[in-house]
This record gives structure tokens, C-alpha cells and sequence, in this order.
């Protein structure tokens, strides 16, 4: 029983190629059938769910017009209703999708980063210190500030 | 016919499908979901190629992540369908486009059929997170760290080119 | 394997025809850059069929890379489109020919 | 073998989905009674059947009478909707949470006749990335749900609610970063076991212990992720009547109020899974209780299968709990905080919290 930090996982981890096989020609990807029958159920699940009010829902006679109006509280509505809007949602996602390949860079480092051992650690430093270099600036050029 | 062949040929053909969708539809919107739904599916053919580690990346990079900005961009932008074009050589070209493009899907493909290639044995980790990561991290060390620095240069240039032209706090 | 190899590059040829002729038919700028992102797709398609043939686990890395950078290319291309599109209000190609003058 | 083994899968999966399904059910029980105990009055009580016999169900209002209720209202498509895309968004909204589950262990292995059963729906190799990877995905419901009401509020609630979104997964992703180089691998039945032994032969090693602030960084993103109070900005109905989802009625509303509350089952799976030790009952090994001094209570198989499952189930709903508790205790942030939080607090506080991990792992060797 150690008790240093970060324990690996004691049991085996679950093998890659399953010994019997979905049908004999699965083999590689037995792991994946449990991700398949989920995605059917749900599809079939969700599915129903939506479509529930089409098929039991009430139903009104005429005069829809009215009835199929956007909500405005009450009023008519003026104009479009898919006007432009701040670039800020936009500067937002750059600086999600940077970020987001910077994670994504990063969990695969953090599994294997017990065998690289410190160069290892100092190469990921670099790596976030250019990234962290652009936050700062992107931060002081006021992106991240709403007005 | 084994099952996962069925499987694979079910995906491929539903991925040409969306594929088309997104050159066909004259929906900005419609075909940025048509592009998800391709990028979705050919995460899954990931998975029938044993990659796992990149198939789940492929949804979070581009599924989940560079369509998002598309979508977002559409929106900020509020195009509207695309006109439907006029004017007699503009079919031409557009016949010609689709000509081309059909002589080079089956040109393409007679030249790949002929391939030889080897689909054995892998290792038994092969495509795992464990892996992919050892590869990266110690064959491509130097294009991981060029790495940060095209992403440091691309979220500059990007804010710089999005930013109104306004003094910004920037002292 | 569960399929020739082949198999999986004519999915990948097929598709990058598709983008082409996105690129060649499209005139809204950011549907042709979706079109120009299929192309990118078709290739790491055959990128990851490659290199299950081969059993080297390279070619996925090299994907990794690409993904990479398709989404610097995302980032600054969406961000030239939005600052010519305050400029000249719009996203078709032929009217933003600007070099032309 | 091979159709016995996709059976079991389907059993697992079908259990899986109905508990996160009727899990969010109760919660949206808990969630009215709660919030009528904080603010000191009944709540929701009765229940009209035909219109003329108020009767008061207690839970089964809300898991018998709503969804009555709900699948017999006029389904409602506004004037310019986009019809496809408006009956798509609520679809999206609620399959990628959904399926996220698939990757979560709710227990250890079951052994019948000598046949082991891994309670996890997909034993995945790369379980965390596939969770990241479908609430990724979670993002387009909102989108598209804003985008195709041709409505001014659905839009902006629809935007926000993307910005807030992908703001915080950043943050999310990087908390669980400290988690993984903890463990070391990114298989969450793998996690659930490293979390097995004890610390000093009394404390469980659950990954709290190892990762505090990684939680703590983890559970404000998943509240945030989840879009509720106080971070509930996209649908705020005091200025977004209720945000993207404004037009949408009966079934198709009901779809994108579940996908709120099965995200916060997933986030308090998640949670469970990664820093409360998930399955694991303390002192509980495979034979039985162990407990410090040389206690020793032997338990059958079924028993401890048993106990695991149930105390999975238990600390999902404790933390789902937790959640309504912050949802009714805390007000609404402004967009700028909700923005800052997650971009100049969390984003950094998760780096530093990756730097001190790396730190003190590469210093023990």
C-alpha cells in the first residue's frame, strides 16, 4: 500500500483487445459496443422525447398567426430579430479554441509524464509560458474586458 | 461481409452524405451543422481505425471547438442563404467544377486501388492515449513546441485583426 | 483490420473531390473555407488509415499536428473575414476581388 | 459468447441511461421542495387529475403528472422559425449529456458463474477525453436552439450561453489535467480503483485529498457549465424572459430543462468518479469491511456489488444536491463577473494548480 502521492491504478487496465469479440470480427473495438448501444438507446430515447408534444400534444384550430408570433411581451415585433451582434463573442471563442488545443495538448503529456520525469516537465513549462504569454497579452489589450 | 465492415461502409456513406450537404446547401447555418455532422462521423471511422485518442480529439478540436467559431462567425455576420446565382456561364463553370471534381474522386480512387499496403498485426497499445503520447512527446518534441508558438502568433494576429480599430487599453 | 485499407483512402479520395468542388462551386467565403476544412479532413483521413496499414503510431501524431493547425487557420481566417466584411459588407468572393483594385 | 456480451452491454446501458433520466426526474422534485424549504413556503403540492381532484403525489407529481402534463401541450413552432433546426436544438441539447454516461463506472466488477461483468457501460481507455469530447458537443443545442427561433431574446440567450460554455470548459478541462497526472491515466474504472486504499490506514485516498482545488475549480465550471444560478445568464428570466429556449414549448422544453438537470448528474458523476473515490465505499474491499484495529466483516459478492453501486448513487446525489443548494442560495452574477470568473480566475488558478502538481510529482519522483 503506498500512500505517495498519485497512485496508478493497481488492477490491470482493461486490455485493448478484447479475448472473444463481438461477433468475430470486432475484436479491436469491444470497448466501443457499450458507446454504440448507448448512442442508439439515447438516440431512440431523446428522440421520443421531442417528438412526445408533436405526436400528443393539443392542437389549436386557425388563427395562427397570432399565436405563432415571437414572444415580445406583448408586442408586435419590430424588425429582425437576428441582428449582428458584439465581436466580443467572437474574441471569446478564439481564445477558447487556443486554449482548447492547449488542453487537449496537455492530457496526453499528463499521462505519460511520470516516464519523462523533469526534462519532460520543463518542455510542458515552455509550452505554457509562450501560451501563457498570449493570455497576458491578450488580457492587457482589453480583449477579456466587457464594457 | 463482417460486421464491422457493414459498420464502416454504413459511416463512409453517411459521411459522403454530409459531406455533400455541406457544399449543397445554400444555408450558411445548415451547412456548418452539415460539416459537424461529417467531422462527428469521421471521428467514428476513427474509431473503426483503431485511433482512438485522435477520434476523441477530432470532436473536441473540430467538432467541438473550430465549428463552434463558424457558427459563431455566421451569426455575428447574420448571412443569409446564399443568392442563388445567374447568368448562363456561371452553369458552365459549375459544371465544369462538378466534372473535375468527379474526374478526380474517381481518378483518385482507381490509383488507390491498386495500392498494395499491409493492414496486419498492431501492438496491442497501438492508437492508444499512452502511445500517441510517448510518440509526441519524444519523436516530435520540436513541432510540439513550434506549436505554441504558431498558437501564440495565431491568437495575436487573430484578436489584432478582430478588434475594432479603437485605442485599446494597451498603454 | 475490419477493411482493406483501400477502402478507407477512396472515403478519403471521395471526400476531398467533395471539397474541392466546394471550393470551385461555393462564392461565400466562410463556405468555402468550411470546403477548403473538408479537404483538410480527407487528408487526415488517410493520414490515420496509413498508418493502421503501416502499425506506426506517427501517422496520428502527424494528425494531431494538423488539427493544430487547422485551428490557427480557423482563428485568423475567420478574423480576416470578419474585418473585410466591416470593410466591404460582404462574404461573397467575387466582390471581394481587392487586390484588383 | 458475442451476443451474451452485447446483451449485458445493453442492459448496461439501458440502466445507465434510466438512472441518469430518473435521477434528473427526482431532482427536479428535490429542486422544488428545496427551494420551497429555503424560501419558507409549501411548493409544488397537488396534482389535477381531470381537473377536479387535486391530489397531492408528493414525488410522483413530478414524475407521473408533469410529463402527462408536458406531452399533451401544443407543440409550438414561432413564424421564421427554422423548423428544422428548432425541432434538432432541444435533440442536442439532451443526447450529448445523455451519452456521457457511457463512460463512467458505477461500479466494480460483478462475477456470475465465474463470468466477470465491468459495471461501466464502455470500459473506454480514454474515458475522461470521451466525456470532454460529448459535453463539447452540448454547445450546438444552445446555439442552434437561440439561433432557429428567429426570436431576439432565444439569440442572445443562445450566445451567451455558448460563451459562457466554452469559457468554462477551458477551465474544467484544465482542473481535470491535475486529477489525470495524480493517476496517471485517463481510464476512469482505473481512477475508481486507484482510489481503493487508505492514507495512514484511516483516510480514504480519494482524489479530493490529492486534488482539493482541482474540485473546487471543477465544481464551480461544471455549475457554470450547466447554466444554472448563479451563472444562469443564458436564460435569466428577469431579462431573457428564459433565454434560448423562450420558444419552445411542451416536450421540446422539457427536453432542454432535463438536459440542465442531467448535466448536473454528469457533473456530480464526473465529480463522484474523479475526487470521491466513485464506486468506493470506505473500508469496503472485495471480501468485505476491513476496518482499522483488525475489524473484519465478511461480506458476500453480491452484497459488496451491492453497497458499491448504491454508494456511486448516493454521492451523485449528494453532490446533485449540493448544486440546488448553491443554485438557491447565491444570486445571479452579471455577464462581465460570470466572463471574468472563468477567464482571469479559474484559467489561471487551474494552471497554477497543474505547475504545483507537476511540481511536487516530478519532486517525489
Amino acid at each position: 500500500m503506498r500512500e505517495t502521492i498519485g497512485i496508478t491504478g493497481g488492477a490491470a487496465r482493461p486490455r485493448l483487445r478484447g479475448g472473444t469479440g463481438f461477433a468475430g470480427a470486432f475484436a479491436v473495438l469491444d470497448q466501443y459496443i457499450g458507446v454504440l448501444i448507448t448512442f442508439a438507446l439515447g438516440t431512440v430515447i431523446v428522440l421520443g422525447m421531442v417528438s412526445g408534444s408533436m405526436i400528443f400534444g393539443a392542437r389549436s384550430k386557425g388563427r395562427r398567426a397570432v399565436k405563432d408570433e415571437v414572444f415580445e411581451c406583448g408586442n408586435p415585433s419590430s424588425g429582425p430579430a437576428r441582428g449582428r451582434f458584439s465581436v466580443h463573442f467572437y474574441l471569446v471563442a478564439i481564445l477558447f479554441i487556443v486554449f482548447d488545443v492547449e488542453v487537449v495538448f496537455m492530457y496526453p503529456w499528463a499521462i505519460v509524464f511520470r516516464q519523462l520525469g523533469v526534462p519532460g516537465f520543463i518542455e510542458m513549462l515552455t509550452f505554457v509560458a509562450v501560451l501563457g504569454f498570449g493570455l497576458v497579452y491578450v488580457w492587457r489589450r482589453g480583449a477579456l474586458a466587457w464594457d | 461481409m463482417t460486421m464491422g465492415a457493414a459498420l464502416f461502409l454504413l459511416v463512409a456513406v453517411a459521411t459522403v452524405a454530409a459531406a455533400l450537404g455541406v457544399v449543397l446547401h445554400p444555408n450558411p447555418v445548415k451547412s456548418a451543422i452539415f460539416l459537424v455532422v461529417t467531422l462527428f462521423l469521421l471521428a467514428i471511422v476513427f474509431v473503426l481505425l483503431e485511433a482512438h485518442m485522435i477520434a476523441a480529439l477530432q470532436v473536441i478540436v473540430y467538432a467541438g471547438a473550430i465549428m463552434v467559431l463558424f457558427l459563431f462567425v455566421i451569426m455575428l455576420l447574420n448571412l443569409q442563404d446564399d443568392d442563388p446565382e445567374r447568368g448562363r456561364h456561371r452553369y458552365v463553370l459549375r459544371g465544369l467544377a462538378w466534372l473535375g471534381g468527379v474526374v478526380l474522386a474517381v481518378e483518385l480512387a482507381l490509383l488507390l486501388r491498386g495500392a498494395t499496403m499491409g493492414g496486419g498485426e498492431v501492438p496491442a497499445d497501438y492508437g492508444s492515449a499512452e502511445a500517441v503520447a510517448r510518440s509526441l512527446y519524444t519523436d516530435f518534441l520540436l513541432p510540439f513546441e513550434l506549436t505554441s508558438i504558431l498558437l501564440l502568433v495565431a491568437v495575436v494576429g487573430a484578436v489584432l485583426l478582430a478588434q475594432k480599430q479603437r485605442r485599446s487599453s494597451l498603454p | 483490420m475490419i477493411v482493406p485499407t483501400q477502402w478507407v483512402l477512396m472515403l478519403s479520395a471521395v471526400l476531398f473531390a467533395i471539397g474541392v468542388v466546394g471550393v470551385l462551386v461555393r462564392r461565400n467565403v466562410i463556405v468555402i473555407f468550411m470546403a477548403i476544412e473538408l479537404m483538410l479532413n480527407a487528408v487526415n483521413l488517410s493520414f490515420i488509415a496509413l498508418a493502421r496499414a503501416r502499425g506506426a503510431v506517427d501517422g496520428q501524431v502527424v494528425v494531431f499536428f494538423v488539427m493544430t493547425v487547422a485551428a490557427a487557420e480557423a482563428a485568423v481566417g475567420l478574423a480576416i473575414i470578419i474585418a473585410s466584411f466591416r470593410n466591404r459588407s460582404t462574404v461573397n468572393v467575387d466582390e471581394l476581388a481587392l487586390l484588383r483594385g | 459468447m458475442g451476443l451474451i456480451a452485447v446483451g449485458i452491454a445493453a442492459v448496461k446501458a439501458f440502466a445507465v441511461l434510466m438512472l441518469v433520466l430518473n435521477m434528473s426526474a427526482v431532482l427536479l422534485w428535490v429542486e422544488r421542495k428545496g427551494s420551497a424549504l429555503i424560501q419558507d413556503r409549501i411548493g409544488a403540492n397537488r396534482a389535477n387529475v381531470f381537473g377536479v381532484m387535486p391530489l397531492n403525489l408528493g414525488l410522483l407529481n413530478t414524475l407521473v403528472a408533469d410529463p402527462i402534463k408536458l406531452l399533451t401541450k401544443e407543440d409550438m413552432v414561432p413564424a421564421g422559425a427554422d423548423k428544422l433546426l428548432h425541432f434538432l436544438a432541444p435533440f442536442l441539447a439532451v443526447f450529448p449529456v445523455l451519452v456521457t454516461f457511457a463512460a463512467i463506472p458505477f461500479g466494480d466488477e460483478l462475477v456470475i458463474g465465474g463470468q466477470a461483468i465491468n459495471l461501466q457501460v464502455a470500459a473506454l481507455d480514454i474515458g475522461i477525453l470521451y466525456v470532454l469530447a460529448m459535453s463539447s458537443l452540448a454547445i450546438y443545442g444552445v446555439v442552434l436552439g437561440g439561433w432557429a427561433s428567429n426570436s431576439r431574446w432565444a439569440l442572445l440567450g443562445g450566445i451567451r450561453g455558448a460563451a459562457q460554455m466554452i469559457s468554462y470548459e477551458i477551465a474544467m478541462g484544465l482542473a481535470l489535467i491535475g486529477a489525470v497526472m495524480a493517476f496517471g491515466t485517463l481510464d476512469m474504472q482505473a481512477i475508481a480503483r486507484a482510489q481503493g486504499h487508505h492514507f495512514f490506514g484511516v483516510i480514504p485516498a480519494w482524489g479530493v485529498i490529492y486534488q482539493p482545488l482541482a474540485f473546487l475549480i471543477f465544481l464551480i465550471a461544471g455549475i457554470a457549465e450547466t447554466k444554472r444560478v448563479p451563472f444562469d445568464l443564458p436564460e435569466g428570466e428577469s431579462e431573457l424572459v428564459s433565454g434560448y429556449f423562450t420558444e419552445y414549448s411542451g416536450m421540446k422544453q422539457a427536453a432542454f430543462m432535463l438536459s440542465d438537470f442531467a448535466e448536473s448528474v454528469v457533473v456530480a458523476g464526473l465529480a463522484a468518479t474523479l475526487f470521491f473515490g466513485a464506486w468506493q465505499v470506505p473500508f469496503l474491499f472485495r471480501d468485505g469491511f476491513h476496518f482499522p484495529g483488525g475489524v473484519i466483516v465478511a461480506l458476500p459478492h453480491l452484497a459488496v456489488v451491492v453497497l458499491q453501486i448504491v454508494s456511486f448513487t448516493l454521492k451523485v446525489f449528494a453532490l446533485c444536491v449540493f448544486q440546488i443548494l448553491v443554485r438557491w442560495t447565491l444570486p445571479r452574477y452579471r455577464y462581465d463577473q460570470v466572463m471574468d470568473l472563468g477567464w482571469k480566475y479559474l484559467l489561471p488558478l487551474a494552471l497554477a494548480n497543474m505547475l504545483v502538481t507537476g511540481i511536487v510529482i516530478v519532486s517525489i519522483g
